[in-house]
Formats: structure tokens, C-alpha cells, sequence
């Protein structure tokens, strides 16, 4: 499927889906809410087929955090990307690594340098930092750390 | 006297496979529960080497950020370099010229044989056999010369920049590089007498390790790991970069779906790496090698991503610009991540020996895992 | 396997993995048997002849006894061991001080520090001081070569940079009393 | 009669320091030379001393007990796997008519001492309170055990022939021929099974299970360090040398000379070379056998070394044992 049927059955499959202009790949925002809805018509829909999930991650806006996910199918070939805005004082979304289980260890990834709390992972916890961690959130934009970080 | 520690109820054994350990190949910690000899299940601990380079690269300009990229996955580093100027590329929406594009090819397949030739002595090791070891460092160091002859380094190049090559390529590049294809194609044999034909060998690797397709694909394993699995995952063909859509070469697939599958993906694609390299060696196009570029580079506003195939798999960069001369957000999609958690579905129910076949056929690179 | 078989038992191991060290054998006649055995002596016999082949020729022999060859190594012109500025015979340089280099590190491993020269003309003029090198930072990246306008600097071949002491490390490249050669802007 | 045990005594451990440098520098060429590499080439003649500086070097390290270690079984085991590997050198013919002890029934002594080994390594794994060398020394048990059973039928193939269990007896049986060549096939199939099960026995690769380095890190020896895993170290290849030295004299003749039937000249030239020439020469052929294994094959999967064991070798080497009976009662040996 092109890039305008996807939009049209997307558009179908969740109304209230918006999509970005002028982007590489046909670019979804969707609310936290549906996501995990949306993602399960996408991966079952058998003329969608988005089997493969190559990246998962968060963009710090610093007024709010995004969710980015890159589906790819090994059926048709066609991408997209979901989007979904988070609120940044308590990030939560419904997990998909039911759905996609690579999903498992970039969410466990990006709880741990987001804070990103995804409802209904079967093991969230620090996955590359040590112990001690927890909360901490790295990787965000104001994240300040005088002793491990060195600015230049 | 000998104290009871580290059992888990049912009365299995929990034991700690790294971080300091032969097989890791670096310091991965996995905590193995097992029964017997026999794994229940198997869970990664990571981060024993995180830099966070994503968080490192937000601080670096567009042409810096490229250098850092080579110490993620070292065995791949110019495909890495190649990933994120393709990337700062598509950006800055320019086109680079035929001469770099054509270079950046060779070096990407050799650094593949290179890689592909560590992983075989590596992996044998692993098994066991400590001479492939020695055997495959033999036309591995003769890349090395090459690439060190070319770029000025042996291991962490930073020769791909935005807008083509460093450097132009060394009069002996050509020369050298068939005179390396020619050794190769003297020592291939000598792979099949060694490891792949041997009876022990085979047995270790056959049955090893299974992974179904369906598996490979929700896991998100890519290169050998998915091709073994049968799964079509190779980005040189579906999603063409560079002169990758002009040159003759096969996706290699094994249906297989064990160790014994991905470690034949491994070998065939050396011998394909090695074809498109003998199609493109003699055809370098004359010209520039390197496309006119400013001075501060500087991406509009928006979202780029760039997939590649690396010698482990799909290598995926992420930038988000705001216009600025850093990149706002950047996220290194590396195949080792992904082909790692399939590692505890694959080893359930297998004997602790095979663990060590199974991380040999996944060839990971943990500078690659932790990013 | 179907797509939600999760977790393989032992019985569902291909029969290859549970077959013999010393062949496979997955059911079949005594003619099988012994023809596995023998197919997997045959294998092991042929490594065994590789392996050979490489003991009694010493010639294949690849090992560089380093220390030793160090007069007979060659390093290809290009490669990366330190950034050293080359001076001619009167002591001249060609830095300007204009610190692209410096800009272009990732690891701000240059430093320069630029004076103020007074040109006959009696004007002042920037000229560089001291051009400090952190050796223990660099990555030997070679972005400062690139980036550098009038080819000061360059990447040598040296390669064994052990120091007892870090401080060492810290290099200063131009020599002193060095000065920019005439007709460099 | 003490003086001569002392003067045996003091050979015995000569001869075992020596065996030990000789046969870890040995094996350490076999290896650079496979892997295209040099070899130790530092310290001494080319290297010759490398050994010795690395005993040194043992000497002088703490010897450390681990915390949580059973002291007295963790220092002891080293010590047996010395002790059984000095017990079996008692009954070997070095040469002729030098033999410490004749023993009339050498090969049965032989085949019960080396059993024993398997008890100091059972006993480190234990006594080590590591996870790894616990499973290192499960895998020995389960393995020397096995491999005790081919081992003894391929020796009994010889013993069927000769009708003795006389290690003297049995190399003169082999004046006018090796078993090796008299008894054609039969023989040497138990010859090729002897060779396999051995490595086994002597945990070395490719059935290094026990240690298993890219498995169990060391496998029973994790925790030892210093003079306490040379022992064990040294034992290795002492052992070795020993399963070596009688399977040379079994099926190679020990230290008798290369004799054809009845060509009188050729066997008198023959008779030239000493007898002790002849068995170090046929033994340290067999180590170079089994190093040459070592540097060549993949490790096996522990299933499959028992598998190797009891489907193949265990079936073959009865089905031998058959044939051998056979052929001795109706004489088609030669």
C-alpha cells in the first residue's frame, strides 16, 4: 500500500488519528489512550501486516515527551510511524510487547532513561543502568548529573 | 562448610554468565537459571559498557557526532559512519558523488568480511576450537592493512563523512584489494575442512538454538540472525542506499532456523560481500570524492531516518534537527539490542553448552548492545 | 513450530541435536550406523589433515615479533597516530591560529592560545602563542587535519605513546621561538 | 632394598618435573605451529625455558583458599591427582629390564588406579563452593566413568591376545611384531577406541568438559590458583604421558624394537636403536596424537559425550572384544 491508501484505512481503522505532512515515512500521532488499540489493528489487519517493529523510542520535548514507533511490514514493505504525546511529570502508556516482543526490551530501555511508564509490561525494570537508578531519567533533557557527566 | 546460595525455590541453580566471562566476548551478564545442565531461562543484565552515546551525540555537531558512532558496534565501523552520513545527507538533501558512493560500498562489504571472519574464529573458539581463531585473523589482518593503508586506521576509521569520503582512496587500494580477494578465495576451503564439515561441529550447531520465523520477525532480528530464520531482512536489498540497487548479489536465506543456519548465512554472505566487491572494485568511477559541503553543516527542521545493513543487521538512524547545528534527539537503533532478546526464547530448555553456540551465532558485539 | 509455541521443550529438538558426538544417526539400519561413523571419522580426518598441512609448514608462519622488527615496520603514510605540526628549517609553521581545528574537535582536545603580534607596519596582528595538544583525549579522528585552511597541521605515524606520567601527554606543537611562515593568511 | 626405593623415589620426581616442562612446552609448540603462530620464543634458546619460568611463577603465587571453601578437601585434591598420577607410573617399562615395579598384573593395577582420578577432581568441584567448578566436576564424574568402560574393553582386546596380564609379558609378546600389526583390524580398532577414550579420561580436549573454559570459565580448578593448580595442571599431563606410555606398550610393542617376522638383518639393526629411544619415541607419538586432536576439534556437548560413549564406542569395542576372541581362538592373527 502507498502512503494515501495507508492514510485512508488508518483514518478508518481510528478517526481521531491525525498525520504529519513532509515526512519520510507516513507519520500517525495518535493519543495514548488508542495506541495500543491502533497497534493491534495494525499488526492483525491482514492488508496492514505491521509485523516488525525496528525502532522504539522517546523524544524529551521538554513541555512533553513523545513516543515514536517505526513499523515496518515484512509482507508488503510499506513503513509508518505512531507518535503519541506523553505528559512529561508522569509519562504512562499501554505497552506493546504483547504485540511486537522487541517491544519488550526497548520499552524496559526507555523506562529507565524516560521514565516512560508503560501499563501492562510483564518486567519493568532498569535494564542497562545499575541499580540505585530508578527514577532518575537520564536522558532528559534536564537531566544533571555533576559527577558522571563531563560538559566540554 | 559448603553453604546452599543462589537457588531459586524449585531448587534450580542461578548462576552468573559474565560479566566476566570467555564466552561473553565482553563484559554481557546473563543470569542463567538452570536445572542440571539444562537452561530454564536465561535474562541479559546490560549496561556494564553503556557510554550513551544518543545523549553524547546531542553535544556534537553534525560532522562530530559520526567518529563516535565507530565504537558502537568497532566490528562494523564504517557502516555505522556510512549509516549516519547517509542520514545527515537525506538532511541536507544533497547528492554525493558517484566515485564516494561506489568507495563507500567497498569498504562497507569489506569491513562485512571482516567482521564475518571474527565472528567465524570467535564463534569456533567458542566451541572450542582455539585455531580457527588464528586461521581467520590471517585475511582478517590483511583488511586491516587495507582499510589502515586507505582511512589511516585499522579499527575505528571515521573515513564516511557527510558528503562523501575523507580521503580519497590510496593508489593501491584496487591492487590490494584483489590481491585480497585472491587469498580469500585460496583459504575459503580451508573454513569448510576446519569448522563447517566437522562432525562434532555440526553437531553442536544443528537443532541448536531454534527460532521460528514468525519469532525472528516480532523480536526484531535482523541480518543473519532473521536470514537463518528464513526471514527476508536484508536492507542492501529492500531498501537500496547507494549503488547497492546496481550491483548483482543474492540475499543470502537458510530455512534452518537453527545455529547451524545462521552460521551458513554468515559464510555465504562473505562469498556475496566478496561479489559485489569484484563487480565494483574495477568500475570506481573517476571524479570527486567528496560532494562541496559547508562549512557548518546545519539539518532544517524535522525527522530523518536511515537504515543499513550491518554485518549484524539492520543499523537504523534516528535524528530529530530543530534546526540548530547539534541534533536534538538521536537514537541509534542497533541489531545487537533486538537479536539479544530472542537469546532467552532460544535457550530455554537447551544445555549450557549450547548458550555458548547459540551467543556465537548471534554474533554479538556488546559496545553495539549498550550503546 | 507454531507462532505462540514459546518456549521449546528437548523433544522438540531436531533429532540432529540429540544424535551422537561422533556421528548422527536418526534412526535407519546398521548400514546407516556404520556409514554415519564413517562419514564422521571421514570429517575429522580431513581437519586433522588441515591441521597438519599448517604444522609442517612452518613458511605459512604469520607472527610480527614486534619489538624486534621495529626498523623494518612501515606504517602507511596515512596513518593516524598523533597530530604533530610540521616546521621548516627556520623554525616556521603555518598556523594561524585561526582555531578551525579546535572548533572541528569532538573531544576538545586542541587548545589554542593566540598572541598579538605588532607587523612592521607597527598594526597589531593575531598570531599564535601556544597550540596545546591533549594526546590523552584525542581519538585520532582526524577531523583537525581537514578542517585546518592552510595545512599546519598534520596526523604522524608514531604510534607507541606509553608515559609513565599522564602530564606527558599534553603536548605543546609549535616549538618555541617558532614563528608563521611568511605569506601565510 | 630403602635405598633403592629412595633412589626410585628421587627418579620418579625427577622424572615428573621434567616430563611436566617438556611436555607443557610441547604442547604449547604443537598449538603456535597449527595456528601459524611461533611460540613462546623469550625466555631461553628459543624459548626452551618458558616452562620453567612459569613454574616459577607458580611457585611464588599465594596459593588462595577460598572463603566459603571446605579447607581441608579443597587442599587435599590436588594432592591425590598427584598421588594416583605417581601410582601409575609404577608398573611402566621404561626401558629394558627397567621397570619399577613388575607387577603381574599391571594392566588391571593400571586400569583401578586411574579410576581413582576422578575422586580429586569430584573432590575440588566440591570443595570449591563455585557453582562453575560444582558443574565441571559432575561433568568429570559422568565422564570418566563412562570412558573407564571402552578404555578397559580395548585394553582387554590386547590382554585376550596375549593371555596376560603381565605388562612384561605382553610387550615380549610383540618380539616378532607389534599387536598393532599382528592383530590387523580387530586391534586396531580397539587401538582407535583406546586413543578416544583416553582423551576422555584425561579431561582433554575435545571432551574438556570438566574444565570447558568458554562454558564454566575453568571448569573443577576455577578457584585454584598458585602451586595448588600446578599440581593439578601437572597431573594432567602426567596423566598424560601415562595413558601414552601403555597405550605404546599394548599396541605399540613399549620399548621394543620395530621387528619384522623373520628378516633377521633388518630386525638387528633395529636392535640398535635403545629400548628406551623406542619407548619414548612410540609414547610421545601418542601425545603428539592427542595434542594434535586438541588443536584441531571442537569441544562435544555433554549429551553428546555420553552418547559418543554408550552408542558407539561402548557397542564397537564389544562387538570388538567378539572379534578378538574369535581371531585368538582360531590363530588369524599373526
Amino acid at each position: 500500500m502507498n502512503n494515501e491508501e495507508l492514510k485512508i484505512k488508518i483514518s478508518e481503522l481510528l478517526p481521531t488519528a491525525t498525520f504529519e505532512e513532509g515526512t519520510q515515512w507516513l507519520t500517525i500521532n495518535v493519543a495514548p489512550g488508542d495506541l495500543h488499540l491502533l497497534a493491534t489493528q495494525l499488526r492483525q489487519d491482514t492488508s496492514l501486516f505491521f509485523d516488525y517493529l525496528f525502532c522504539l523510542t522517546c523524544i524529551d520535548w521538554k513541555t512533553h515527551l513523545t513516543m515514536v514507533y517505526h513499523l515496518d511490514s515484512t509482507k508488503f514493505r510499506h513503513n509508518i510511524v505512531l507518535k503519541s504525546k506523553l505528559d512529561i511529570s508522569s509519562p504512562a502508556i499501554d505497552t506493546v510487547s504483547d504485540i511486537w516482543k522487541t517491544a519488550n526490551f526497548h520499552e524496559r530501555e526507555v523506562y529507565e532513561m524516560f521514565g516512560v511508564n508503560f501499563l501492562g509490561h510483564p518486567d519493568l525494570r532498569l535494564l542497562i543502568l545499575p541499580d540505585g537508578w530508578e527514577g532518575k531519567r537520564p536522558m532528559l533533557k534536564s537531566f544533571e548529573d555533576p559527577i558522571n557527566m563531563i560538559r566540554l | 562448610m559448603v553453604e546452599e546460595i543462589g537457588t531459586t525455590p524449585e531448587g534450580d541453580i542461578i548462576i552468573n554468565v559474565g560479566p566476566q566471562h570467555p564466552a561473553t566476548h565482553g563484559v554481557l551478564h546473563l543470569v542463567i537459571t538452570i536445572n542440571g545442565e539444562t537452561i530454564k531461562k536465561v535474562e541479559p543484565h546490560l549496561g556494564y559498557i553503556h557510554r550513551s552515546i544518543e545523549k553524547m551525540c546531542e553535544s556534537l555537531t553534525y560532522r562530530q557526532f559520526i567518529y563516535v558512532t565507530s565504537r558502537m558496534d568497532y566490528l562494523s565501523a564504517h557502516i555505522n559512519n556510512h549509516a549516519c552520513a547517509l542520514c545527515v545527507e537525506k538532511g541536507l538533501q544533497i547528492e554525493i558523488p558517484s566515485r564516494a558512493k561506489v568507495i563507500r560500498v567497498i569498504m562497507d562489504e569489506l569491513t562485512r568480511i571482516a567482521s564475518h571472519e571474527l565472528w567465524w574464529g570467535a564463534m569456533a573458539m567458542d566451541l572450542g576450537a582455539f585455531t580457527p581463531f588464528f586461521h581467520a585473523f590471517r585475511e582478517r589482518e590483511t583488511i586491516n592493512d587495507i582499510m589502515e593503508e586507505t582511512c589511516g586506521a585499522r579499527l575505528t576509521m571515521n573515513y564516511m563523512v557527510p558528503g562523501g569520503v575523507m580521503l580519497d582512496i590510496h593508489p593501491n587500494f584496487q591492487k590490494r584489494v584483489k590481491d585480497f580477494i585472491t587469498l580469500y578465495k585460496s583459504k575459503i576451503s580451508e573454513y569448510d575442512e576446519l569448522v563447517t564439515g566437522n562432525i562434532i561441529f555440526q553437531n553442536r550447531m544443528k537443532g541448536v538454538g531454534y527460532l521460528s520465523p514468525e519469532d525472528a520477525i516480532s523480536f526484531g532480528c535482523t541480518g543473519p540472525t532473521a536470514k537463518g530464520s528464513g526471514v527476508s531482512s536484508d536492507i542492501r536489498k529492500l531498501y537500496p542506499y547507494e549503488v547497492y540497487d546496481q550491483v548483482q548479489f543474492d540475499e543470502v536465506l537458510e530455512t534452518g532456523c537453527d545455529s547451524f543456519a545462521r552460521y551458513m548465512v554468515r559464510i555465504r554472505e562473505m562469498n556475496q560481500s566478496i561479489r559485489i566487491i569484484e563487480q565494483l572494485i574495477d568500475n570506481i568511477p573517476e571524479g570527486d570524492f567528496q560532494a562541496k559541503t559547508k562549512a557548518v553543516l546545519k539539518l532544517p527542521k524535522g525527522e530523518f531516518y536511515q537504515r543499513v545493513e550491518t554485518a549484524r543487521g539492520e543499523f537504523g538512524v534516528y535524528i530529530v534537527s530543530e534546526g540548530g547545528t547539534t541534533p536534538y534527539r538521536i537514537k541509534f537503533r542497533s541489531p545487537g539490542f533486538s537479536n539479544l532478546s530472542a537469546l532467552d526464547q532460544m535457550a530455554r530448555g537447551s544445555k549450557l553448552g549450547d548458550l555458548v553456540a547459540m551467543m556465537g551465532t548471534l554474533d554479538l558485539v556488546i559496545p553495539d548492545i549498550d550503546r | 513450530m507454531s507462532n505462540n509455541s514459546n518456549y521449546k521443550d528437548s523433544s522438540s529438538i531436531p533429532p540432529l541435536a540429540s544424535g551422537g558426538g561422533g556421528a548422527s544417526s536418526s534412526g535407519g539400519g546398521a548400514l546407516q550406523y556404520l556409514k554415519d561413523v564413517f562419514n564422521g571419522l571421514k570429517s575429522l580426518a580431513t581437519g586433522l589433515r588441515r591441521t597438519l598441512y599448517y604444522f609442517t609448514h612452518h613458511k605459512e608462519i604469520i607472527t610480527e615479533q614486534y619489538p624486534e622488527n621495529r626498523d623494518t615496520l612501515n606504517l602507511p603514510e596515512r596513518f593516524k597516530g598523533e597530530v604533530v605540526m610540521p616546521h621548516d628549517e627556520n623554525n616556521e609553521h603555518a598556523c594561524t591560529g585561526c582555531t578551525a581545528c579546535e572548533l572541528a574537535c569532538p573531544n576538545a582536545t586542541i587548545k589554542i592560545i593566540t598572541k598579538f603580534d605588532i607587523t612592521p607596519e607597527g598594526k597589531k596582528k593575531k598570531a599564535l602563542d601556544k597550540f596545546v595538544y591533549h594526546l590523552e583525549l584525542c581519538t585520532m579522528c582526524n577531523l583537525c587535519v581537514v578542517a585546518c585552511p592552510t595545512d599546519a597541521i598534520k596526523m604522524a605515524q608514531t604510534f607507541e605513546h606509553s608515559v609513565f606520567d599522564r602530564s606527558e601527554l599534553t603536548k605543546i606543537l609549535n616549538k618555541p621561538g617558532s614563528k608563521i611562515r611568511e605569506g601565510i593568511e | 632394598m630403602v635405598i633403592e626405593m629412595v633412589i626410585a623415589g628421587v627418579c620418579v620426581i625427577g622424572l615428573f618435573a621434567a616430563l611436566g616442562l617438556v611436555l607443557v612446552l610441547m604442547e604449547r609448540r604443537v598449538a603456535a605451529w597449527i595456528q601459524i603462530r611461533l611460540g613462546p620464543n623469550r625466555v631461553g634458546p628459543k624459548g626452551m625455558l618458558q616452562s620453567l619460568a612459569d613454574t616459577v611463577k607458580l611457585l611464588v603465587k599465594e596459593g588462595m583458599t577460598p572463603n566459603g571453601a571446605d579447607k581441608f578437601l579443597f587442599n587435599f585434591a590436588p594432592f591425590i591427582a598427584m598421588m594416583v598420577a605417581m601410582l601409575l607410573m609404577a608398573p611402566i617399562a621404561f626401558a629394558k629390564d627397567f621397570q619399577l615395579w613388575d607387577l603381574n598384573i599391571g594392566v588391571l593395577y593400571f586400569s583401578a588406579i586411574s579410576s581413582i582420578m576422578v575422586i580429586s577432581i569430584l573432590m575440588a568441584g566440591w570443595a570449591s563452593n563455585n557453582k562453575y567448578s560444582l558443574m565441571g566436576a559432575m561433568r568429570s564424574g559422568a565422564q570418566i566413568v563412562s570412558y573407564e568402560l571402552s578404555a578397559g574393553l580395548s585394553i582387554l582386546a590386547v590382554v585376550i591376545l596375549t593371555g596376560s596380564l603381565n605388562l612384561n609379558e605382553i610387550i615380549q609378546s610383540q618380539a616378532d611384531g607389534w599387536w598393532i600389526f599382528k592383530g590387523h583390524i580387530p586391534v586396531i580398532i580397539a587401538f582407535i577406541i583406546f586413543i578416544i577414550a583416553v582423551t576422555a579420561e584425561t579431561n582433554r580436549a575435545p571432551f574438556d568438559l570438566a574444565e570447558a573454559e568458554s562454558e564454566l570459565t575453568a571448569g573443577f580448578h576455577t578457584e585454584y590458583s598458585g602451586m595448588k593448580f600446578a599440581l593439578f595442571f601437572l597431573a594432567e599431563y602426567i596423566n598424560v604421558f601415562i595413558v601414552c606410555a601403555i597405550g605404546a606398550t599394548l599396541f605399540l610393542g613399549g620399548w621394543m624394537p620395530f621387528h619384522i617376522g623373520h628378516w633377521e638383518a633388518f630386525n638387528h639393526v633395529m636392535d640398535y636403536i635403545p629400548s628406551s629411544l623406542w619407548f619414548f619415541g612410540k609414547t610421545f607419538f601418542l601425545i603428539f596424537l592427542i595434542m594434535w586432536f586438541r588443536w584441531t576439534f571442537p569441544r562435544l556437548r555433554i549429551d553428546q559425550l555420553l552418547n559418543l560413549e554408550w552408542k558407539y564406542l561402548l557397542p564397537i569395542s564389544m562387538f570388538n572384544i567378539l572379534l578378538v576372541t574369535l581371531m585368538a581362538i582360531l590363530g588369524w592373527h599373526f
